[in-house]
């Protein structure tokens, strides 16, 4: 009978549960040759490959090489335990997002959003904010329960948090695609210190995505959440009403106990 | 459908007229012998299956039994219809008797010939009626199910871990993503194996082991998958090797669509005797044909072993003859999926021009059967990329010249047997130049006299005379002059020619007789 | 050439009046205005380069301190030739005492009119010279190289890794793969600086600064590339931002031969002031001009933020304003590149017809130009294998419909700005399909009245619907509404207008004069 | 200045020196979703990449995820000293080889090869050994040096020894392509075995070749050579003369002194 996997300890599968193949590809700055080949094998190992094999690797220019080597990654994830773990999130509808915040928040909503810095990729926070949305699935701005405000893109950050507080904002959302020698975690950084400066922080969700923005990444910066590839208008609408409405549960609990 | 290629209506006629010649010297040099497996095949259709107690397969332990006596000459049903009077048994306790040392077929008393043919043919047709019945009860199922797109090519993914249960993953993958026909490939060697092998199998090279409980594994988890979404998904394996007939009778009875059923390649490239696959590819065809299983040749083999620009014309000559010798086995053109390839070296200039010209020449010269597309592979390389790219223009290939089977390509075609993502991306490189190039063929002519127009007519031309020069010296001559794939193999030499025998004048089979094909003729 | 289209020839001609005529609107909108981008580029031709001790480059110095007095409406020029006479020094002399704070240009007695002049217009003469002498150099070099075939297309790979030595690596991976012309992409962000950075940078973000240095590094490693390998491999950067003509300047001194040079662009996309950037890039154009620099403008970019399929049209309109705009600032359409772009969602039925009716429609309508063809990117994900197979059907499209220049795609176009050899993957599927299917586009036809000639009609026919309303309201106006790229920007927003100035009646520029294209037309 | 790389510390190259940039992908056996993310990334620090991103990841079908991971490795290979000692050879032409073998051997020298055990790939051997070569490089039939037999495809190790010592062989060829679940291993070795017991292991060159045989992997299972992709006639050509000439070399030496 078909071998199940054990999900307390998962290996990378290529045709045989455990096999464990994996494929590294990489340029190293050195001359193409045998010995070019053997180095790639060599950092392969390193990289706790077993019985690593260079299937291609070609000349690139003067004193570089590329690689494609396959090897067997004998190391092993306990997806069991991660799964009970993992950040998850039951996302709504675009309705029941509005009747979420209608019943439980009663106002509407407050999000201001803006593309920061010098990033002029302005496609991402349109598609979360602009009445079209993205994919047929409209952005905040067509929802009864959000009153949006898009900044557009090239936004400095010290402007955006004055725009919320003017706006008296529930919620920033800041969207960063060039990443480039880090460029984002500067961005992402200031806006955070200028946000946590004007005694904002406290009383404002900071929202972060991009193409290369992950939730634990945003967490690690100081944001509430962050958003990547494959996110829709309605998927950052439910966390947006959710997280109110739990912090305003928790505010009135504390209050009453207070 | 009007030419685009402009193509001599005449001359591909005349290519066809001397092809059906070319087959019907095959008939006739091959007419009254029947082989091992032949005989094996009988068994196995009259529901003899399962091992004998070292594992030998009850069909082979019959046909064993039969030939030590020198008594194959009369055909398995002959000695079986006996067996049948004489003991009142089915053929499968019969088949167990022999294998377990009780029983001898020829220490039993011989009924009248008449009685013994009428008794067998009873048995055959019965179980005959039984597989029908089974696959009309598949047809009733499929009908259900989605069956994709009429005029879209059905793509046919290989799966070849070596275990059964790990083809079923790669499988659902290959469902899951879009794919239509999944072809479980062969262990290697197992073309050279004089039986089948028995039972679920979970160690094979390079491909899964063909045996009844392996197609039975992957027909239940295709249907399975195909009942959760759906959508029909197709079975494929591959009818070939030394056990030809037999894999093609296990086909029917476990539900496969297609087949992998070349009457050359197990020749050429497995060094099986020449008559003794001629023999066996016809049965088998007949077999194929009467189950409805569409069967697919392999002519994309020729342009791995030779140049595909020059070797081109050997593929139309095969195409043809391939073509003919399934005809005189029984098959309707609407089974016979010729093969064609696209093996042109990726450094060729123009040469997606040639492919071009040779598939629409495929597509043209046989409008009514559903040609097979095979990918690019010989030259492909360790750099995945490379293939991908080229797997692109072959897809996009295929959509403009409306193959109807398209093998798809895969990232890792010049590494190793794919692994289970490499066919999802082969898989989605198809579907999205299937989509995004969907009616260019309809769209674009080819400029009268072109590079494209010349190359098929040069092509066409060139197979004519190649088929002319085989008519004149016969297709076992020409196998041995090296005229397909630039491999030579002669009459006498080559695997499993111990396993030819010729008819007595008792000679019986009833399946040819109720298939309807009269190979005397 | 005969329209393989079948284009509607009075239509095409239509849409070239009416789109002459909305070149020459904007010419008499922007009329009588200069920027301090335009002056300091007058002092950067006139030989003015360096920085002073707070790293201002000499050039804004200079502007800086003519704005400060409000001279700046008589032309930089017109204060440098009187300093010349006044001072006796040499414009870059005179820049480095201002900038050490020892010169006030306003305090030195002011000479006649005519003599400041003819001062500053033989110093311009003699730089015009003395560039065009390196670039003649520069040719005979070339001369001496291989330039590649004619006909085949010219590939442009960008560079992009923020450090220019490390550019240099890439540069070399790319000239050693078959590139033709190496492009440094700049660090985001500078289109916004009102001043050009100075000497060699190492750090960017997604681009390497466009420095004077940095262009001569990257030139000199081609150069030596070419040398060592007898093929000419070109460069280019970006015309384009705040310092659009500041650029053309650098680059023309430092022996680029193509840009990246759009009229809109900085508009749209960087939120630049419409009349400021439509002021400097005509002056930027007649740099690049005069001194035999390709630009390459950047239709692709609508595509990107509007739906590839229904903005179409907008690409034609504004390919059509963005050559009349090149014309009327001097530019032959040898040297002009118009855009166009392979960004139809891959999931678009049929989507690949209508990308080979819109790139063989640019072609058509532009016969002398070097039209310049842009990958897919927008849809691009993180699958780079996915990335890759779409980027082969846009390499088929590029050798089918016979694009001059075609930046290469990269299957890592979705992630990041590309890997080493990502380039070199990116080339390798150009260099494949580029010969695979050399002949493609001479040797088929559309079918008349078939999916590739309607939607060239319609597009066509949109396009000149769409120049007839902007006839009507204006190009400002037309930007104002939305009609490129989706994205709406108004006349007096966005950065930089207070970077224009208005001529007196004795403003001067000696290179407009000495370009031969009189501004005030 | 540019900075040039320290070769005996070398690390992949994305686009800035020792960035470390590699890519690796591969299936794991687990549902898609969030927590098959995670898992990947987990998988990815076992194979000590420093900041692993998924950079795409997508369903295969029930409980099968694919992913696209890069990441940095910290990890260097000491390419200077590997230089050093990587087996080079120095080839010959077709036409200095038959000079070697003229001069310092003074006959044909005899070879004998095949694809072996069920493996029918024969392009590879045929490139070598038949007249016709590879990209116009004749194969070694059409040297004056090499008396060639060629017995083809699916040839039983035992048959192939056979002949050779019939012929007797100076070296053995054989092409192995098929490698899946390691039957290549198996097969090679047993021609080792095989040549050792009949007693010839001694004085016949052992080579070995396929798309898949590294020179290592040959050594290791007692060859004396291994070619892979890439190789053409005289390659191998240039090898059996030279070591051919060597051992005779030794030889006679071995004698003198004996
Ligand atoms: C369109 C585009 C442009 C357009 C932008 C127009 C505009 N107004 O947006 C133009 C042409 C102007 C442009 C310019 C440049 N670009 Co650009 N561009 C792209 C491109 C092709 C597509 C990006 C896009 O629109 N994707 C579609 C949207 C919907 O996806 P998304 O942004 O990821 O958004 C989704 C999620 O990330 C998430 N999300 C995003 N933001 C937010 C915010 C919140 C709050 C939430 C909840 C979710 C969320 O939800 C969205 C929907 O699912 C990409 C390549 C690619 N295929 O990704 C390159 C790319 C992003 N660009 C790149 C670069 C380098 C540049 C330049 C810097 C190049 C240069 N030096 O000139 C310039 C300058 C721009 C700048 N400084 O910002 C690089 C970035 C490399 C890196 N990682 O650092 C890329 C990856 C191309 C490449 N491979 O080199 N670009
Ligand atoms: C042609 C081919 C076939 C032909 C072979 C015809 C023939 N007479 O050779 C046919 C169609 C018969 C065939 C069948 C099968 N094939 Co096949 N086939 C290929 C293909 C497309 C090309 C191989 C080739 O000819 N390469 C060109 C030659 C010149 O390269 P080469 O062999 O590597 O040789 C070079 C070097 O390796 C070296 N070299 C090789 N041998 C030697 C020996 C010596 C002494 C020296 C010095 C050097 C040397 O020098 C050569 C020149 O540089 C490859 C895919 C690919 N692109 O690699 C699949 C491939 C090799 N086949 C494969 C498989 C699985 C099979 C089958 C087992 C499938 C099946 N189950 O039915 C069958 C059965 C064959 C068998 N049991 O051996 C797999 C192997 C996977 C693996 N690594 O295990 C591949 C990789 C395809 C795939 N991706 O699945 N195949
Ligand atoms: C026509 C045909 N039959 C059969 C096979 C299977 O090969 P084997 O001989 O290993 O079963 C192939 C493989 O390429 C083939 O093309
Ligand atoms: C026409 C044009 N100019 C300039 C640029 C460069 O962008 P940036 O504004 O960052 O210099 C681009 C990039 O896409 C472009 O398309």
């Amino acid at each position: 009978m078909r071998e199940t996997a054990d999900l307390s300890a998962v290996r990378p599968y290529g045709d045989h549960l455990n096999d464990g193949l994996v494929q590294v590809t990489f340029t190293l700055p050195v001359p193409y040759g045998l010995a070019a080949r053997h180095a790639a094998l060599e950092l392969a190992r390193t990289m706790r490959l077993t019985e690593p094999e260079v299937v291609h690797y070609q000349r690139l220019c003067d004193g570089y090489t590329y690689f494609v080597v396959i090897g067997q990654c004998r190391q092993s994830v306990d997806f069991a335990t991660l799964r009970e773990g993992a950040f998850d999130i039951q996302y709504l509808t675009e309705h029941e997002i509005d009747r979420l915040i209608e019943e439980q928040i009663g106002r509407r909503v407050v999000v201001i959003g803006a593309s920061t810095g010098t990033d002029t990729h302005s496609v991402g926070i349109d598609a979360m904010l602009n009445l079209k949305g993205l994919d047929g699935r409209h952005g905040l701005e067509a929802y009864h329960g959000f009153e949006v405000h898009n900044l557009g893109s090239q936004v400095p950050n010290a402007r955006l948090v004055e725009r919320a507080i003017a706006v008296n904002a529930d919620a920033i959302l800041v969207s960063q695609t060039v990443t480039q020698q880090n460029l984002h975690l500067h961005n992402l950084t200031e806006l955070v210190e200028i946000a946590e400066a004007e005694g904002i922080r406290d009383r404002t969700l900071l929202i972060c995505g991009g193409p290369r923005v992950s939730h634990e990444l945003a967490k690690e910066l100081g944001f509430d959440a962050g958003f990547s590839k494959g996110t829709y208008p309605d998927h950052v609408g439910t966390y947006i009403a959710k997280e109110l409405v739990a912090r305003r549960a928790i505010a009135s609990t504390t209050a009453t106990a207070g | 459908m009007r030419s685009k290629l402009g193509l001599d209506v005449g001359l591909a006629d005349s290519c066809r007229e001397v092809a059906a010649e070319i087959a019907r010297d095959v008939g006739q040099r091959t007419a009254g012998r029947t082989t091992v497996s032949v005989e094996r095949t009988v068994a196995r259709l009259l529901g003899v299956d399962g091992v004998d107690a070292l594992d030998v397969p009850l069909p082979n332990v019959l046909v064993d039994q039969i030939e030590e006596h020198g008594g194959l000459a009369r055909g398995l049903a002959y000695w079986l219809g006996n067996a049948i009077i004489a003991t009142g048994a089915e053929p499968l306790e019969i088949a167990k008797l022999v294998g377990a040392g009780e029983l001898d077929l020829h220490h039993l008393p011989l009924a009248e010939d008449h009685r013994i043919r009428q008794t067998i043919r009873q048995h055959a047709a019965a179980a005959l009626e039984k597989i029908r019945g089974t696959r009309a009860e598949r047809a009733t199922f499929r009908a259900g199910l989605d069956g994709g797109t009429a005029d879209a090519v059905e793509t046919y993914v290989l799966t070849a871990t070596g275990n059964v249960y790990e083809d079923v993953a790669h499988a659902e993958a290959v469902a899951e993503n879009g794919g239509d026909i999944v072809a479980v490939i062969r262990s290697t060697a197992q073309s050279l194996l004089d039986y089948v092998p028995f039972g679920p199998t979970t160690e094979g090279f390079g491909g899964t082991f063909a045996t009844q409980a392996n197609f039975a594994i992957m027909r239940e988890a295709l249907d399975r998958w195909s009942r959760a979404n759906g959508r029909y998904v197709k079975l494929s394996s591959f009818c070939s090797g030394l056990c030809m007939p037999e894999i093609a009778a296990m086909g029917a009875i476990e539900g496969l669509d297609n087949m992998v059923n070349d009457a050359l390649y197990g020749i050429l490239y497995r060094d099986i005797n020449l008559r003794r696959t001629l023999i066996d590819q016809r049965f088998s065809r007949m077999i194929n044909g009467y189950f409805g299983v569409v069967i697919n040749t392999g002519e994309d083999n020729y342009l791995r072993t030779a140049d595909a620009v020059t070797a081109a014309p050997s593929v139309v000559a095969s195409q043809m003859i391939n073509y003919f010798l399934a005809r005189d086995s029984g098959l309707p053109p609407e089974q016979i999926g010729v093969g064609n390839a696209f093996e042109i070296h990726p450094d060729v200039t123009n040469g997606l021009l040639y492919e071009w010209a040779q598939a629409q020449l495929t597509r043209e010269l046989f409008p009514d059967c559903p040609v097979k597309y095979m990918p690019p592979t010989v030259h492909m390389n360790g750099n995945p990329f490379r293939t991908h790219a080229v797997d692109s223009l072959f897809n996009l290939v295929t959509v403009a010249t409306k193959q109807e089977i398209q093998t798809i390509g895969v990232p890792t075609e010049g590494v190793f047997t794919p692994h289970i993502h490499d066919r999802v991306l082969g898989l989605e490189n198809t579907r999205y130049v299937a989509n995004f190039a969907r009616d260019l063929g309809d769209d674009i002519e080819f400029r009268p006299g072109g590079i494209i127009q010349t190359r098929a007519a040069q092509v066409l031309a060139e197979a004519h005379q190649m088929l002319l020069e085989i008519a004149e010296i016969g297709l076992f001559d020409a196998i041995g002059k090296g005229y397909f794939g630039n491999v030579s193999r002669h009459y006498d030499h080559g695997r499993g020619a111990e396993g030819i025998v010729e008819f007595d004048t008792g000679y019986y089979n009833p399946f040819m007789e109720l298939m309807g094909v009269d190979l005397d003729a």
